[in-house]
């Protein structure tokens, strides 16, 4: 095919690739967002997912138990407590070292899987300093539920 | 250069090469920001043979380079238009073949594979191949690799891809450097052969070739003011 | 495309001959993911969690310490002018070279992965997200090198110079790529990390030919 | 367009510099010296990060124009690379250094801020991460520069490598604040905080117009050196050999 022909399928292959590339951006940032569940979210869903998920909201005021030894895991306590968004909680188990800023009536975000129970067995906890720093997606998550008034002071 | 698309001409076979008009006006060339070649303009028609001569470094090869289009010269234009109809501007990649000291095989493949790789290159067809390798008394050492040939038979192979190129112009860096004698006739023939079709070449050589008619050019710095 | 279809060929073909590239790729790999058990020590749980993305690292060393071939073997021989006289667009041929130095170092490191996954006590569901990412990020490597490599094709030995140039451009590659490779198939971030990484690996391959070409009609004299 | 073809003529440039450089330089000494006065006296302490916050106006400036000096680099390069303008080649040369200068100091001063605040001198936080990325990306043209020994040659490669990396500086910004939120889905201190309130603004632009003078009293000199230095290369080569003529025999 000649030099003419070749140069515009070129130019439409570089408008293809362009396109799936925008494409493929577009969708995983849609997808990422929602990434992590609230507790509603999880009592709806059908099957509990398998693999490791992320849980975020808030933590229950006086759910918090520690020191509860795991006869398994003598090492480090473990700590179980719930997480809250309004709508529904789930209880999280979770061993080892709580971060700082971890505390009742705070945001957090909870990585792990679920158990046969629904408790959701934590590897990590992230937790927040204060609430203007609480991921954008959490603070949706939480206005939907209606637990959240802009500008309400939460927290310390 | 204003290069006008030329639709895909049909390949010249090996009987009759397209005639070609070379042209280079007002071409100055530098190298590592200095200026090695200034207002250099030449032309040739089909079934010239151009020689340039002039001490070492003086920039022989660079000025070859420049017209076989590696080279970006700061001012001056190569054009390569068709002898029946002058108006017609070929495109560099069907007009020209260069070869320089380099003879620009792999090492690691045997000489055939090298010859068959430059003709997937060239477009060219299994029998251009054949012919260019009879052309050069390679065929014995078609299965060596390439690396265990002698420097004069590496040199062979080298300009064997002119034949399998067969394009109108040749550019070609020092032919002759490594062969013997026998080789040396034996390519001289062969560029008498594409001149006769029409083709031309522009040689870059110390060794007193005996090319017929052949235009000697001199590339010298101590120009008459 | 014949001609492009001969240069892959051809250079895939002295890959794997004597001296080739291929089998250099894949032990560099190699060597890096049994050095980093052996620096680790025989904590299986560790090396577990971190085999996803020590084979990620391996993979791109492996693929960067290559690079240097590309275009210096055929600009030392003379068959880069060749490939010039001859391209009708040296940005396809440059697509070409960045394609076969993928398929002859980055491949068999991907066939090679499940032996050293193994080796590196690799999660049984980790091994198709970590063959995946390498699947569509190797190519990425590739084709940036590929710039590199052209960047720096006149000078005599420039292995430091490509790894400083190239390994900026290739921290999105890595981070998606092993991004990929160490979250669970299940796991959303896993599909956005495979996505963002083939959209990288696209924009590497619009902008790399078109650059590489540049660099080496730059290169040329 | 005329003033860009005007520079392009050398002796125009030294003219048009060394008239304004006077100028640049008192004008980046006063800045930077009232810069520093709001910074240091007149201008409260952040309510969670204390005194520690100061170091922002020296620190957001040098991560802007480590930034912004990229950013000319690649724009100048362009400029040469298309209409081979050499003075832009000379720009984009001599902007690397003072680029990378300014990248180093937005690191340091990166990290001296963090350490009162994450309590470790480096913290993978994504805008450290990005400028860190950035510098080697300085580095690597740079490099570049310096292993090509033709400079018309490097000046075209260079450019190349400037435009490949400008174009993947969003990319690479966006890939460390994701590879950020994927293991900490937020920073949990922001380094610049969500709003500054007016009384930190003044010093803050004072500190950035004070760093851009700066930046350009340094670059028209180095860009005359490169200027000069080139001139003596090219009159060592005139006279030992002229450029070959063809004379047919």
């Amino acid at each position: 095919m000649t030099r003419k022909q070749k140069r515009t399928f070129l130019l439409f292959a570089v408008f293809i690739a362009a396109g799936l590339a925008l494409g493929l951006t577009l969708t995983a940032l849609r997808t990422s967002i929602t990434y992590f569940y609230t507790p509603s979210e999880l009592l709806v869903l059908d099957a509990p997912p398998a693999n490791t998920i992320r849980l975020g909201g808030l933590v229950e005021d006086g759910s918090l138990v520690h020191g509860e030894m795991s006869g398994v895991d003598v090492k480090n306590a473990v700590v179980s407590f719930t997480v809250t968004d309004g709508g529904a909680t789930t209880a999280v188990r979770y061993a080892g070292l709580l971060p700082d800023l971890f505390r009742e009536g705070q945001g957090v975000i909870v990585q792990g899987r679920l158990d046969e129970r629904g408790t959701l067995i934590a590897d990590t906890v992230l937790a927040k300093h204060d609430e203007n720093y609480m991921p954008k997606e959490v603070m949706d998550a939480l206005k939907e539920q209606g637990l959240w008034q802009d500008g309400e002071e939460v927290g310390s | 250069m204003n290069q006008q698309t030329t639709t895909e001409s049909t390949r010249p076979s090996i009987e009759q090469a397209e005639r070609v008009i070379f042209s280079a006006s007002g071409l100055a060339v530098s190298r590592g920001g200095r200026p090695v070649l200034t207002n250099i303009s030449v032309r040739a028609e089909p079934g010239d043979a151009v020689v340039l001569r002039g001490p070492n470094g003086v920039g022989k090869t660079t000025l070859l380079r420049a017209f076989a289009g590696l080279l970006r010269p700061d001012h001056g234009e190569v054009l390569f238009t068709d002898a029946a109809d002058a108006g017609r501007i070929r495109d560099r990649s069907e007009a020209s073949v260069f070869c320089g000291v380099l003879n620009a095989h792999k090492a690691a493949l045997t000489l055939r594979e090298n010859l068959n790789f430059w003709a997937a290159l060239y477009n060219a067809p299994q029998t251009r191949i054949e012919a260019a390798s009879a052309q050069l008394k390679l065929d014995p050492y078609s299965d060596y690799p390439a690396g265990a040939l002698s420097t004069g038979l590496a040199r062979r192979l080298g300009l064997a891809r002119l034949m399998i190129a067969q394009r109108p112009v040749w550019f070609i860096d020092e032919p002759t450097a490594s062969l013997d004698s026998a080789s040396s006739e034996n390519f001289v023939a062969q560029v008498e052969v594409h001149r006769r079709r029409g083709g031309l070449v522009v040689i870059a050589t110390h060794d007193p070739l005996p090319l017929s008619g052949a235009r000697i050019f001199e590339l010298t710095t101590k120009v008459a003011a | 495309m014949s001609a492009l279809g001969a240069i892959i060929a051809r250079d895939i073909r002295l890959a794997f001959r004597a001296g080739g590239g291929a089998a250099q790729g894949v032990t560099f790999f190699a060597l890096t993911g049994v050095m980093f058990a052996l620096a680790v020590g025989p904590d299986i749980a560790l090396i577990s969690k971190i085999a996803g993305p020590v084979l990620w690292t391996g993979a791109l060393l492996a693929t960067q310490i290559s690079l240097d071939q590309i275009w210096r073997a055929d600009r030392e021989d003379g068959s880069l002018d060749v490939l010039v006289e001859t391209s009708d667009m040296l940005a396809l041929t440059a697509l070409a070279k960045a394609f076969a130095h993928w398929a002859a170092t980055a491949l068999p490191l991907i066939i090679a992965t499940p032996i050293l996954g193994v080796m590196l006590n690799l999660p049984a569901e980790a091994y198709a997200p970590l063959a995946i990412s390498l699947a569509i990020g190797t190519p990425g490597l590739s084709l940036i090198g590929c710039i590199a490599g052209a960047l720096v094709v006149s000078l005599p030995r420039a292995h430091l110079l490509i790894a400083i140039i190239v390994s900026p451009l290739y921290v999105p590659i890595l981070i998606f790529g092993s991004g990929a490779a160490m979250s669970d198939v299940g796991a959303p971030q896993y599909g956005a990390n495979l996505m963002l990484l083939g959209a990288t690996v696209l924009f590497a391959a619009i902008l790399s030919p078109l650059a590489s070409a540049a660099a080496l009609r730059s290169n040329l004299d | 367009m005329n003033l860009l073809n005007d520079l392009a003529n050398p002796v125009r440039f030294e003219r048009y510099a060394r008239m304004i450089f006077p100028a640049v330089l008192g004008f980046a000494l006063l800045t930077g010296a009232a810069g520093l006065y709001f910074a240091l006296f007149n201008s409260p302490a952040d309510y969670q990060q204390g005194e520690a916050v100061r170091i922002m106006y020296v620190h957001v400036p040098a991560a802007w124009m480590s930034m912004f000096c990229y950013s000319v680099m690649a724009g100048a390069s362009a400029v040469g690379f298309i209409w081979k303008h050499p003075l832009a080649d000379v720009a984009a040369k001599e902007t690397a250094p003072l680029g990378a200068g300014f990248t180093i100091l937005a690191l340091f001063t990166g990290s001296l801020w963090g350490k009162p605040m994450w309590g470790a001198w480096w913290v993978w936080d994504a805008r450290l991460t990005s400028v860190l990325v950035l510098l080697f990306l300085y580095l690597g043209y740079m490099a570049l520069w310096r292993a090509i020994p033709d400079k018309a040659r490097a000046a075209r490669l260079a450019a190349i490598l400037a435009i490949v990396g400008f174009v993947n500086v969003p990319v690479i910004k966006f890939s460390v604040e994701w590879w950020n939120s994927l293991h900490q889905p937020a920073s949990i201190i922001r380094a610049d905080g969500p709003t500054i309130d007016g009384a930190m603004l003044t010093p803050l632009l004072l500190m950035i117009a004070a760093y851009m003078s700066a930046y350009v009293a340094m670059l028209l000199p180095s860009i005359r050196n490169e200027l000069t230095a080139r001139r003596l290369a090219r009159l060592q080569f005139v006279d030992e050999t002229r450029a070959a003529e063809l004379v047919e025999q």
